[in-house]
């Protein structure tokens, strides 16, 4: 019987990668999530304390995939606590994925945002040329910058980091780096993932260039399949119509880049 | 006569007799236009409570192998205050306000706070299967859903819907309680209780462990209640419950329903579905040559 | 130790969990040994009464869309004198006679129709949603179920389970009256009130309007009845309601049933269902390192 | 989507067809049911009056399947008495069908246990040499044996018909012919249907002389689909094992000829 990706598959965790204090990544075997689309998601439930909806994130092993989870409330530290050998539950693959273009291509992404941005690099094509920005608070909590590098081998490509307080890499806003590159470079597509704000202004730089650019959105996801609401921004469902959304279309949208909803589903500003 | 899609529920005029049921994307003003815009007749919001509630923690939804869904979201809303102000300027949308409450002030309360807002009708949660002192724990006492639904109807014109499910007091008591309190109609049913364990884990799944079953398992329970009200009371009935075709809504209509709401379907076929389902009511009146919805209800019962 | 499908259900003792549920395939001692034959713990008989019933005509069983059926073939059975006579010669099956009845009478008359035959235990039948007098009607009225449980504990040794569904009255309290009766062990759901209707033909499906529910949609619901009887009450229980697979005879085990019961599966998979439940639960408790179901029973409760 | 065979479709009667006083054809359009396995059957609803186990009658038009019905107590005269135009509900095909051997065949039927040796006639090779008995009580009741000529036209063939009465054909019951037709021939295949003593006789005729024979039984039906139990024979259960059983099987059955059960689940004499 082929598996409902409704129904919740339960796998082990087979190695936990720590990639920043506050960061790793949980490796398990499962073929169909191996194979998810780059922007594509799982609710993960994490037994006895939590579900939460989590970007698929590749595995240089074939059959396997992860997750890469940043500490945070109680529901991702859960997450982030989970040994070798522990059980985690998982459905989807849910949302649409990225529609790559060829050429001149920009990816930027933020902490646990890079996630769909590796699996992005994986479908890239031999020819096109990739700049990948990778923005951070600090040096600390730079990640995935050598795994970005080596996926990208056989291409021509840059690899930026920026930090906010300049420890590592270059000082500022990485929103700052794309406005100057989407300045200088006529890219193909934009491609983004990470805090809200700097989706917002990647967006915003990239559309107001007439370049085609796309994000891929976070909101608090209950169901993850268009039931509970919980995940509207504006009229959009997150889960169902993303979660990747165009810049022409985001910029129609009243409530992206400024307001989200909570638990409570009570709008509030970013 | 071409057919038409209208239908009203006792006061309540409808354009087309297919909405979107409580609690299913159902806390954005923009998500409802989209889905009125469609092809629902009406949207109900989730059930709104005096204060925000979070609701429970996930996993709050489970889909299950046999088809359907069991969900504990907990009632999370955002509270009557912020979702009329977010409502207010609605003109276009009928929006049918689903409340759930303690107290009979609790629906009072309430109310006041819509009285800027165009509201369709009210929908008095009495069943909700997995919230503590709400929903069905209402539902199931008998001397309370008379005085919510006495002082619901003292404190507002709108119409006013109790909406019913299986609880532990027979639903059509609740009914029976309610139409004598003064009800305006009924909708049938909510999700039934139910649970899911996982093996593995050898935990039940749902954070709160009991949650409400939904979607095509409860569709033959569903039509059973709508079938038992309609042919023991004189009351409008909108019946819901595991509806996902155009043939579903037909057999409510024949059961005794003067509309339907529908949920589940949404998770499986997304809101397409609302046209699917007008499309193929459309097409069957044509065929029966009817030209009102009123025509085909309660026609099961003549048999 | 490797692993062993023995259960213990208060003082019957099964070789096997998953029995034959009542009204399945239950009127004949031959079909009866085949089926233990192929893997069933003990068989259910249909539920009996006093006289023949030739039960409702046709059309009484319906097939879901959804999935599941409705039946309402009306508790046609052979009544018991003759079954007791067809299975006086039995020796080898684990026979679980149901019994249907109106008043304790009934059920003591039949009790001794039974003294010369081989009898597991009696299950009662007092959930039947579709017959008049007996079944649900009986199990909804306390006083009733009190003197049946205690006239038919003083009739026989042999164990006495009293199988229970949703009626119009909380079947929580049913359990606990029969409990406080005497009674040996629980049997938890019978098939849920539904009804199907024709759209083309305009009329409900089964001659008999309404019937139950049985199969995949009512597992989370059975499910969650289990759960919550082994949560208030110390009582063993035997697990009924849209069980086909291994691991929905573990959720059960999990939820705190001490075996299972299984119908509607043999319409989808015919009866190699027992044989593939059986292995599933073997490799289940090799894996998990147990070598009784009794390890299993209630897991999911300490979480 | 496929049709679930277990689904009620609802059909719309084209045409009537009186095959004798007592017994009437009602065709309509189903390409399922056109295309039945022989020996298969149908629940048949009649809104509003019953659902009956029938046999599918072939039909000359493609597309066509078609009820032949003897009407008998409420429920056949129910079926009997459906008009042109009017609709009734069909569920299947159920049960298995017949082993068709190649070669000498004979084929036996009674009243409406005619209706599968007719599907049957369709699936024989123009090399097959066949005999069908048709058994009947008197003239009045003899019906299909135009049609059996008709579908043997390319075979060589006989069509014998008996009356016990003598009023047409051969006098004397059909199992007699039987007797005498499996002495003189050492058929590859014995075929029969209709009522319980003519299969047991046919059985017991064939089986003896070590003859490859087959029945298709008829016992009260619920469900159809192996579930209420009511057509058990023995610890078969007509509907799911059968309705098609081998004489080699049925020899060792100890209710088949012998006992049915009536609609309480009695136990009754033949
Ligand atoms: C499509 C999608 C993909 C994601 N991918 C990743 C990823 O790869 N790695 C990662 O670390 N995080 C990812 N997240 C974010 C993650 O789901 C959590 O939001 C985050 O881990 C904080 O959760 P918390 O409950 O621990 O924090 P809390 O302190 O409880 O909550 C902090 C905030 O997190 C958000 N949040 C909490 N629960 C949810 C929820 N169920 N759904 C969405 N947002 C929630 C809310 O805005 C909340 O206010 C993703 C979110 C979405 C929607
Ligand atoms: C597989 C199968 C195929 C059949 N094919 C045909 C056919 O092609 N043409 C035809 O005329 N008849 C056929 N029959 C017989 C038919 O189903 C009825 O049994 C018969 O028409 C008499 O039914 P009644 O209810 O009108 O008679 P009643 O007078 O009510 O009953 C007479 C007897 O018929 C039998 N009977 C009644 N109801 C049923 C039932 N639901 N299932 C089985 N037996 C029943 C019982 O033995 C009963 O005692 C078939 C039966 C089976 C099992
Ligand atoms: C996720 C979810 C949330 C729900 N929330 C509510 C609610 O807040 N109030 C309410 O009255 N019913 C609520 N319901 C019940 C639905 O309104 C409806 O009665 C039930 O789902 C049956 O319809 P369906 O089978 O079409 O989904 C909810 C159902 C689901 C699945
Ligand atoms: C056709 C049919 C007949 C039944 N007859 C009886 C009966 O006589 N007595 C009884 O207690 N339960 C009867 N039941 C209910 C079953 O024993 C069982 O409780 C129910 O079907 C749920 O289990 P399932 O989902 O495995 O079928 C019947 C169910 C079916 C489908
Ligand atoms: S997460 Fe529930 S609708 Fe998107
Ligand atoms: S007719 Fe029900 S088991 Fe065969």
């Amino acid at each position: 019987m082929q598996r409902n990706h409704n129904h919740t598959t339960i796998v082990t965790v087979e190695k936990v990668i720590d990639e920043t204090p506050t960061v790793r990544t949980l490796v398990f075997s499962d073929e169909v999530m191996s194979n998810v689309l780059p922007g594509q998601f799982a609710m993960v439930w994490i037994p006895g304390i939590n579900e939460l909806p989590m970007s698929v994130m590749i595995s240089d092993e074939s059959g396997k995939a992860a997750f890469t989870v940043r500490k945070h409330g109680a529901a991702s530290t859960g997450l982030f606590n989970v040994k070798v050998g522990e059980q985690i539950g998982i459905r989807g693959p849910y949302g649409n994925s990225f529609d790559l273009k060829e050429g001149k291509l920009l990816l930027v992404g933020g902490g646990t945002g890079l996630v769909p941005m590796m699996r992005l690099l994986t479908h890239v094509k031999p020819t096109d040329d990739i700049t990948v920005l990778i923005g951070a608070k600090s040096k600390d909590e730079v990640f995935f910058e050598d795994l970005a590098n080596r996926l990208l081998e056989n291409n021509p490509h840059k690899v930026i980091v920026s930090t906010d307080d300049g420890s590592y890499g270059e000082k500022g806003f990485v929103t700052d780096l794309v406005e100057k590159h989407v300045d200088q470079i006529k890219f193909d597509g934009v491609y983004v993932c990470g805090p809200e704000i700097m989706m917002y202004k990647t967006v915003q730089s990239a559309h107001s260039r007439g370049i085609f650019v796309q994000a891929s959105l976070e909101r608090m996801m209950k169901c993850g399949v268009g039931i509970c609401g919980s995940c509207c921004v504006g009229e959009d469902l997150v889960c169902k119509d993303g979660t990747v959304f165009d810049g022409q279309h985001l910029s129609q949208n009243k409530e992206f880049g400024k307001f989200h909803r909570n638990k409570a589903g009570i709008l509030e500003n970013y | 006569m071409e057919p038409n899609l209208a239908t009203s529920i006792g006061p309540i005029q409808l354009d087309r007799p297919v909405m979107l049921a409580s609690g299913i994307l159902g806390i954005s003003l923009d998500v409802f236009s989209r889905l009125y815009r469609s092809g629902a007749g009406a949207v109900v919001t989730k059930s709104l409570s005096t204060e925000p509630w979070e609701g429970y923690p996930n996993p709050t939804i489970f889909s299950v192998k046999g088809g359907g869904w069991i969900n504990a979201v907990g009632l999370s809303n955002p509270g009557a205050e912020n979702f009329a102000k977010m409502i207010e300027p609605n003109q276009d949308v009928p929006i049918i306000v689903s409340l759930v409450g303690s107290i009979p002030e609790d629906f009072e309360k309430m109310i006041k706070q819509f009285e800027n807002c165009k509201v369709t009708a009210y929908e008095l949660n009495l069943s909700c299967p997995h919230v503590a002192k709400v929903g069905l724990e209402v539902g199931d006492d008998p001397e309370l859903v008379k005085k919510i639904v006495t002082t619901v109807k003292n404190s507002t014109n709108v119409p006013v819907i109790a909406k019913v499910g299986l609880g532990t007091t027979h639903y059509l008591n609740t009914v029976g309680t309610a139409i004598e309190s003064g009800i305006d109609a009924i909708t049938a049913i909510n999700t039934v209780r139910s649970m899911a364990i996982d093996v593995e884990t050898q935990r039940p799944i749902l954070s709160n462990k009991f949650g409400g079953l939904s979607g095509t398992p409860i569709k033959p329970i569903a039509l059973r209640c709508v079938y038992e009200i309609s042919s023991k009371y004189d009351i409008p009935i909108i019946g819901c419950g595991g509806i996902s075709t155009w043939e579903d809504a037909v057999e409510f209509f024949l059961a005794g329903a003067s509309s339907v709401q529908l949920g589940s379907a949404i998770g499986d076929n997304w809101i397409d579905v609302f046209n699917e389902i007008n499309t193929g009511i459309l097409q069957y009146m044509e065929k029966k040559n009817y030209s009102k919805i009123e025509e085909m209800i309660g026609l099961a019962k003549k048999s």
